[in-house]
């Protein structure tokens, strides 16, 4: 089944549009920053909107982008995450970078862009050039409070790019190297072209590299060095973007790489997928125990979720990546929420850190309430989604087997509990220095309510997303793989 | 008959919270009202049930079925067997009588009466559910809302460093109130992983896939899966149950926490650990039960009697009570572990008596601390002067505590102890008596030097008996802990129907142990 | 509903719908008047029902027993509850109700001094204990008797607190809970094995010998605790705290003669004890000389009067042990009415005197005749002066050990015999002999609500040893008068030991001879302190021992494991160094990592 | 035969690269021995494509204009460390840690 090209690319095409527009709109009418804002809000919306009315599904003829329910359920993933990064930043860059809003609007969808186009692409060119897209603009948004805030700020702004760059290019560079050794075993550039048989050493070795790329999208460890101090320096409506759309494109790349095809030859890397998982939940838990900045916090946190998450990854089922799907966005409202708070909280009260989060829930009810939500959620509480999203991938991984990743995931979790209990009770118990009311913005308001009510939603409802995961792994397909029922 | 009752009684405290969350925090009257009613709401059902459910057909009653994970076979549903009436009522009258404790609460109120009915709906929610699942989520959610409960009402204590772990003061401030709710949840989040795992292990070797209890029930688990769930369903739930060693967050976190939130803890949260260790280990684990029921007998009279010397030195006053939850948890734990019905109808109707009993204790205690503002006993003195309805009531719950016949606490005791004296292991009543003669030492030595005495001077001088709504708590619980001694049937009429109904599924057990 | 069961029914439920009434109406309560009134007219109805049952019972009729099913497992009944009305448990019903109803109304005027408050307090006490004992003397089983049993330790508790105000009395009343508490995991482990080995409740039950001793053996502990005999009568003397007409009702007629009713009660059981028996006989007579011989010392006349409670108790249980339970209960009955009656006088005296002292007493003939009078006639029948009922009883319980165990309890409870009438006499001449005290000076005689119960229990002090021949054939017993070596001795002993007593105690400021041994072995307490010191160096220091465990140790491992997770979390922090050719670093040791799972492996 | 020593090759330029990111000071340097590592890659995809008719020659373009572009962006990072710092030491940044 083949189709117009154009008409699978309708909803990035869509997005690269409004990026352009947004860009040459502030080219030619500069000093109206606010309003590219807002429009691209309400378009992002209407895209949205229209990924639930249009028929995008089919693929190219020579089956090297597909566009089908794995690849929507993702798309409308990231058009919510811009969605929700554009309101919540919109209050934050008038105020304090009212020229550059359009640049920062654009940059982002940009960055959405090549997201969208990942999950769909089943060639390897079209894989890793849409990852690059995803990651480049990345870097610049960065470091993009390089003039902004505190004395230290710009400081940190420059290392947070620096960081993520070197990091970053080190891994494409890895990527690049591994893909040119898995081409060089294969007879196309489809990524389901897979040597049959047994696979030759130097196409293992190839393969993983791919992988240890990827997983530095994800931050798995030891891929995650990166993270928190990025997220530090970083402007936090930015991180909250970051924390987890692009974690999203990496773990579409992973299981469009690994699970289209490549299932096959899960003994290759079921074992490292499984390295990584149980490290990152080991590094990311105990990591963030002592941290004392929530967007540290936050960040070694979210290194802790996708260990969870590469669990489910490793059991190779559809069953798997459905909750693995189902965990991924309930991370990208859960971790998208939190930091929005955070970023509410710390314009004025001056500092990201738990002592300035201190007394929030006395200060703003709505935001110490939607903070402790988000971090139950995070700790897998019931009936927020978190909780569903982590008993998923449990499941999953102890019905494919992993008893012990699964065993020692749950025993983290608690460990987990520890450090988001903390910041509860930074929030709640303790008493600030202030006592001032604080007040947010609206649309950022409107950001943090909207994820909440996802969080709440799907924490008590969760059987329409799960349906909707359990469609999208099951158009992913995945080749049933020799440990599916081990 | 609605056949929506059940999910009355656990939703309406839930809908009486999210009408909270909609009044203006000015509203304080409107609040307390609107907690009481949710309260009185569920009350009421649990009476209708307990009045409707017919005991001649036994069974699960009141039966509700709504798909919520469809997928993965998980299911609410919601039934009460005869247990559960029995648990349910208890509920009930620990959360009205819990509000009308709280009535003085006058910190961020609105919060706290929204996580306290939050709380007792997940306790509803777990007395009925019939899906291990839902029983599970709604377990967690009562377990939950105990952090903030403690961590911002609570009260904080001086523990002096000492002993061979002296260095983690370094890092805890022990005796706090941050520290006790930290620890209370963490360690029941441990029990809850440890739940987790054993229900993973249920539901993908039940075949069916199923969470459904009576599903789960009918399915013959081998002996190697049910010797790895017991254990880790014994510890899971056994934590909450204060299970040693596993008790220690039970005193800090019950001496830490507001009068309410204690009464409701210990009144009822601990019911729900032991509850799960007999609903889900036990009966969907018999053979394990059988194989470990030495150790969890064993463990339980240690309980029992260690429990009751760690309170016989407490000179807190809600270190006191809170240690004699630990050792009458040990007697549930106890009738759990003789696998007969005599045992079983103690240990569900030691939950019940228990409940009452520690919830009087701790909403008399509240009510002593807010007019003494002190917890020590040896402080306190001649009270009973000034707040003669108080020290009744106290000296009602001593006497039930330590087991008196004519209250609720003997029934519960006895049958235990009849039970324990028919397994194999009749020495295990010897510790349980003891622990018994231990409590009739501290509970009454505590009632002696905190009423009795020469009428009191100086910042005593002016203390008052209760007045308006803390007469009711100790009205209406003092009243339940005499009429269910005096008349067990009561409530043992339902319980036993049940406790044989899952026995005679387990001839095994009774020849086994006998 | 046939009669009985109705009137069992009328004796048990009149007092708990008093009791009742009052908790549930604080108005009633806090007046003295309906306080009073219900409570006395609870017991006359009592008192009439049990009346009624007795004659019955003299007209011939059957012994009567219905259940109802109590505690419920699987279906079936595990334990019931109901009544039982046979010979012992009607003349015990009566005994109880007449000496109670006499007690409340003596206790109208005794405690008027009282706020209104305490007053209805006393008397709600009064009407719950009433229940209660009338639940344990009406049991069916042990389990019922057992309630009631535990049911009157906590009346007495409250009772001997009731001046709770004074720091003596409370730490009396919760000795006295705790030594009886004690002793009743006895009755509690009886229960537990007699269920376990055969299922049942039932003192006639088929036991096989083993089983019946052990549980004989641990009922009987339980009997020393509630019926004060050596070594646990310690909480005894102290629980004279309490308003003396309490220690007329509680510790002297009723309460503590439980222990002895439950072992007439049980005998069908403890006849298949005979170790148990003669254990029964040893303590009963040791209790009964060793309690006497203290009482001679005593300066406080409750005390002497609590003293001859225990021994009397130990007189009775040696009966039952030497295989006569009719003896036992004869002479619970016959004590019953003598001992209310002396305490209710020594309280007239109190009343009249404001000191327990027997130095502020003497003289009192002239100013108290009635109640110096009726003191008397206690005085004698409990010496067992023949043609007093205490001789009648006596004689019996006397008669019964003869020849058991070579003579040695026979000769300890004559001994007894002998001291009783001694410190009886010494009463009488230090209280009511002699010059007036001053105190004594200003007494008068007490109203007519305390005279009357005076005068009416006088009554049966005289008479009720006649009722031996009808009390036997209403219990189906072998009773018979006879003259032997037993009664001889018994009242040459009481006679003497009263003249002794003119003799030894005539002047002011006489003791016997070995009194500062006695004293000093009373002061001392040689068995209170044992107690004390089991209390403290045993219960409390382990207890100490056991919190600090739990906080130091066994919190603290959980502590330290706690703390251990975050001092990982500390530790390994600095590896994040913040440069980032570390950063790159890492990611190409994964790499490598990687490679190798991937190709090289 | 050819084919294992240009991967070798590939290998040594990459290692080079990787060598010259771990111990070069400066951040430039850096972004010199990032595109050395780079590279190597498409020395790879060359080598396979012409030794073995692989299909990754035309990757080669795609690599090297995704290189570029990081590396504009790179430079512009390292214009910003240069302005906060005042040098182009990369280890200057290292205010974020732990």
């Amino acid at each position: 089944m083949t189709s117009d090209w154009l008409q699978l690319l309708t909803l990035d095409l869509a997005v690269a549009g409004i990026a352009g527009l947004v860009l040459l709109g502030d080219a030619v009418l500069p000093g109206h920053g606010r309003v590219w804002g807002r429009l691209t809000a309400v378009l992002l919306a209407a895209v949205l909107g229209a990924s639930f009315v249009l028929d995008v599904s089919g693929s190219t003829p020579h089956g090297a982008y597909v566009s089908d329910a794995w690849v929507l359920f993702f798309q409308r993933v990231f058009l919510c995450a811009a969605l929700l990064a554009v309101l919540g930043a919109l209050d934050w860059l008038e105020a304090r970078a009212p020229l550059r809003q359009a640049e920062y609007y654009a940059l982002l969808l940009f960055s959405v862009v090549g997201m969208m186009i990942l999950p769909g692409a089943r060639d390897w060119t079209l894989l890793v050039v849409s990852f690059e897209l995803m990651g480049v603009p990345l870097y610049v948004l960065s470091a993009w409070a390089k003039n902004d805030g505190p004395a230290d700020r710009p400081k940190l702004a420059a290392e947070a790019g620096l960081k993520l760059f070197v990091t970053g290019t080190a891994s494409s560079a890895l990527t690049f190297f591994g893909l040119a050794l898995i081409l060089g075993f294969t007879e196309s550039t489809l990524i389901s072209a897979v040597p049959t048989g047994a696979l030759p050493p130097l196409a293992g070795v190839g393969l993983l590299l791919v992988v240890a790329g990827f997983g530095f999208k994800v931050g798995a460890v030891p891929f995650h060095m990166w993270v928190a101090d990025t997220y530090q320096g970083a402007p936090t409506p930015f991180v909250a973007f970051l924390s987890v759309a692009p974690k999203a494109g990496g773990l579409a790349a992973l299981s469009v790489v690994l699970l289209s095809g490549w299932a096959r030859q899960s003994a290759v890397w079921e074992p490292a997928v499984l390295l990584l998982s149980v490290s990152s939940m080991l590094v990311g838990n105990f990591f963030a125990l002592p941290q004392t900045d929530a967007r540290r916090l936050l960040g070694f946190s979210g290194i802790a979720q996708i260990g969870y998450v590469l669990v489910a990854l490793c059991t190779h089922t559809e069953f798997g990546v459905a909750m693995a799907l189902f965990f991924i966005a309930t991370y990208v409202f859960t971790n998208l929420g939190a930091f929005l708070v955070v970023h509410a909280a710390a314009e004025q009260s001056g500092g990201h850190t738990l002592v300035r989060l201190a007394g929030l829930s006395r200060r703003s009810p709505f935001l110490g309430a939607a903070l402790l939500v988000f971090l139950l959620s995070l700790a897998g509480i019931p009936f927020v989604a978190g909780f569903w999203a982590k008993l998923f991938v449990f499941l999953a991984g102890y019905r494919a087997g992993l008893v012990w990743p699964v065993v020692l995931g749950v025993g983290l979790a608690v460990v987990g509990l520890f450090y988001y209990l903390g910041v509860a009770r930074s929030t709640f118990m303790s008493e600030g220095e202030s006592s001032a009311p604080l007040h947010a913005g609206v649309a950022l308001r409107a950001a943090i309510a909207l994820c909440l009510a996802a969080v709440v939603g799907i924490g008590l409802w969760p059987a329409p997303l799960l349906q909707g995961a359990t469609r999208a792994a099951r158009a992913l397909g995945t080749v049933p793989g020799a440990s599916a029922t081990r | 008959m609605s056949t929506h009752l059940l999910s009355l009684v656990v939703a309406a405290p839930a809908v009486a919270a999210a009408l909270l969350l909609l009044l203006p925090r000015q509203a304080r009257l409107a609040t307390r009202w609107v907690s009481l009613c949710g309260a009185l709401t569920s009350l009421a059902g649990a009476l209708v049930v307990a009045w409707s459910w017919d005991k001649a057909k036994g069974g699960f009653q009141f039966l509700e079925d709504y798909p919520l994970v469809p997928s993965l076979g998980i299911h609410i549903k919601l039934a009460a067997d005869g247990w559960s009436v029995a648990l349910l009522l208890l509920t009930g009258l620990i959360i009205v009588t819990g509000v009308l404790a709280s009535w003085k609460v006058d910190r961020r109120d609105k919060e706290f009466f929204i996580l306290l009915l939050v709380l007792v709906s997940g306790v509803f929610g777990v007395f009925v559910s019939q899906d291990l699942f839902v029983f599970f989520l709604l377990y967690e959610i009562a377990v939950l809302p105990m952090y903030l409960l403690i961590g911002i009402w609570g009260s904080s204590h001086e523990v002096p460093p000492a002993g061979p772990f002296r260095f983690v003061w370094k890092r805890f401030a022990v005796g706090s109130r941050e520290y006790a709710a930290m620890k209370l949840t963490l360690m029941l989040l441990v029990g809850s992983a440890a739940i987790l795992v054993a229900m993973f292990v249920l539901w993908s070797h039940s075949g069916a896939r199923t969470f459904d209890l009576q599903a789960l029930q009918a399915v013959a688990f081998s002996r190697s899966t049910q010797m790895l769930v017991f254990p880790l369903v014994w510890l899971g739930f056994g934590t909450l149950a204060g299970v040693f060693p596993f008790h220690t967050w039970s005193p800090d976190g019950h001496a830490s926490a507001p009068t309410a939130v204690s009464m409701l803890h210990a009144g009822v949260l601990m019911k729900l650990g032991a509850f799960g260790v007999m609903r889900v280990g036990m009966v969907l684990a018999p053979d394990a039960a059988v194989a470990w029921a030495p150790v969890v007998g064993g463990v339980a009279v240690v309980n029992i009697l260690y429990g009751a010397l760690c309170a016989a030195s407490q000179t807190d006053l809600k270190y006191v009570i809170a240690y004699s939850s630990v050792s009458h948890m040990g007697v549930v734990m106890l009738g759990a572990a003789t696998l007969n019905a005599a045992g079983w109808n103690g240990a569900v109707y030691q939950m019940f008596a228990h409940g009452i009993m520690t919830g009087l204790f701790f909403a008399l205690v509240g009510l002593v601390y807010e007019r003494a503002h002190t917890r020590t006993i040896a402080r306190m003195g001649g009270f009973a002067h000034a707040m003669p309805a108080v020290a009744v009531c106290f000296t009602l719950a001593s006497l039930s505590s330590l087991g008196l016949p004519g209250t609720a606490g003997f029934v519960a005791e006895f049958l235990v102890f009849l039970g324990a004296a028919t397994t194999r292991f009749p020495w295990w009543t010897v510790p349980g008596v003891l622990g018994a003669f231990v409590t009739a030492v501290y509970v009454l030595r505590a009632a002696k030097t905190i009423f009795w005495g020469p009428l009191p001077t100086g910042e005593f001088a002016h203390l008052e008996d209760a007045r308006g709504t803390e007469w009711g708590a100790p009205l209406v619980l003092g009243a339940a802990l005499v009429l269910f001694g005096l008349w067990p049937r009561l409530l043992l009429d339902f319980i036993d129907v049940t406790s044989a109904a899952f026995l005679q599924r387990l001839p095994l057990l009774a020849d086994a142990l006998r | 509903m046939n009669s009985p069961v109705l009137l069992g029914e009328v004796a048990l439920g009149a007092p708990a719908l008093a009791a009742l009434l009052l908790v549930v109406f604080p108005w009633a309560r806090r007046r003295r008047a309906p306080a009073a009134g219900l409570t006395i007219a609870s017991s006359l109805v009592a008192a009439a029902a049990a009346a009624k049952l007795v004659i019955d019972r003299t007209g011939g009729a059957p012994d009567v027993r219905v259940t109802i099913p109590w505690l419920p497992a699987q279906g079936h009944t595990l334990a019931e509850v109901g009544l039982q009305l046979d010979g012992v448990s009607v003349v015990m019903l009566l005994v109880v109700t007449v000496v109670a109803l006499c007690v409340q109304v003596f206790s109208l005027e005794y405690m008027r001094d009282e706020t209104a408050r305490s007053y209805g307090r006393y008397f709600a006490y009064h009407a719950l204990f009433l229940f209660s004992m009338n639940l344990l003397v009406l049991a069916p089983n042990l389990l019922q008797l057992f309630a009631g049993w535990e049911l009157v330790g906590v009346t007495s508790y409250l009772l001997i607190g009731f001046y709770f105000a004074r720091p003596s009395a409370a730490r009396a009343a919760v000795k006295a809970f705790w030594m009886t508490k004690l002793a009743d995991m006895g009755f509690l482990f009886a229960l537990l094995v007699l269920f376990a080995s055969t299922g049942s409740f039932d003192w006639t039950v088929a036991a096989s010998p083993q089983v019946a001793t052990a549980v004989t053996a641990l009922l009987f502990i339980a009997v020393v605790g509630k019926s004060a005999q050596f070594p646990l009568h310690v909480w005894l003397p102290d629980a004279m705290e309490g308003p003396t007409p309490v220690s007329a009702l509680l510790h002297a007629a009723t309460m503590v003669a439980a222990g002895v009713y439950m072992l007439v009660r049980a005998d069908p059981l403890f006849a298949r004890a005979p170790a148990t028996r003669d254990l029964m006989l040893w303590v009963g007579a040791g209790t009964a000389a060793f309690a006497a011989l203290l009482a001679l010392v005593q300066t406080d006349i409750k005390r002497v009067l609590a003293y001859s409670t225990c021994s009397q108790l130990g007189l009775m249980v040696a009966a039952i042990g030497a295989g006569s339970a009719f003896a036992g209960f004869f002479h619970l009955g016959t004590h019953a009415f003598f001992k209310a009656l002396l305490f209710l006088a020594a309280g007239s005296v109190i009343h009249a005197v404001h000191s327990n002292e027997l130095g502020a007493m003497g003289g009192l003939r002239r100013r108290m005749p009635l109640t110096s009078a009726v003191f008397v006639v206690g005085a004698l029948s409990l010496s067992g002066v023949p043609g007093f009922a205490g001789f009648a009883s006596k004689d019996l319980v006397l008669a019964s050990v003869e020849g058991k165990a070579g003579w040695v309890p026979w000769v300890l409870l004559m001994a007894s015999a002998f001291l009783t009438a001694l410190y009886m006499g010494r009463v009488l001449v230090k209280a009511f002999l002699g010059p007036p005290s001053e105190a004594a000076a200003h007494a008068h005689e007490p109203g007519f609500s305390m005279t009357g119960p005076l005068v009416l229990l006088a009554v049966p002090a005289v008479f009720a040893g006649l009722l031996g021949g009808w009390l036997a054939r209403s219990l189906g017993a072998d009773y018979h008068l006879h003259l032997g070596l037993t009664p001889v001795v018994a009242s040459a002993a009481a006679v003497l030991g009263l003249g002794a007593a003119v003799f030894v105690f005539g002047g002011a400021g006489r003791r016997v001879p070995w009194a500062a041994a006695l004293e000093y072995f009373d002061r001392g307490a040689f068995v209170d302190r044992g107690w004390e010191s089991l209390y403290r160096q045993v219960l409390l220091r382990v207890s100490g021992w056991a919190r600090w465990v739990d906080r130091y140790l066994v919190d603290g491992v959980i502590n330290a494991l706690g703390w251990g997770t975050l001092e990982v979390g500390t530790t390994v922090r600095p590896l994040q160094t913040g440069r980032t050719r570390d950063y790159v670093f890492a990611v190409m040791v994964g790499a490598l990592v990687l490679a190798w799972l991937g190709g090289w492996r | 035969m050819r084919l294992t020593e240009v991967l070798l090759l590939a290998t040594l330029l990459f290692s080079i690269g990787l060598y010259g990111v771990l111990t070069r000071r400066h951040a430039v340097a850096l972004l010199l021995s990032i595109e050395l590592m780079a590279n190597a890659a498409n020395v790879v995809f060359v080598a396979f494509a012409t030794l073995r008719g692989g299909p990754g020659e035309a990757l080669v373009l795609f690599a090297l204009v995704v290189t570029v572009s990081e590396v504009a962006v790179g430079l512009a990072l390292v214009m910003l460390l240069y302005r906060r710092h005042g040098d182009t030491v990369l280890d200057l940044a290292r205010e974020a840690r732990h």
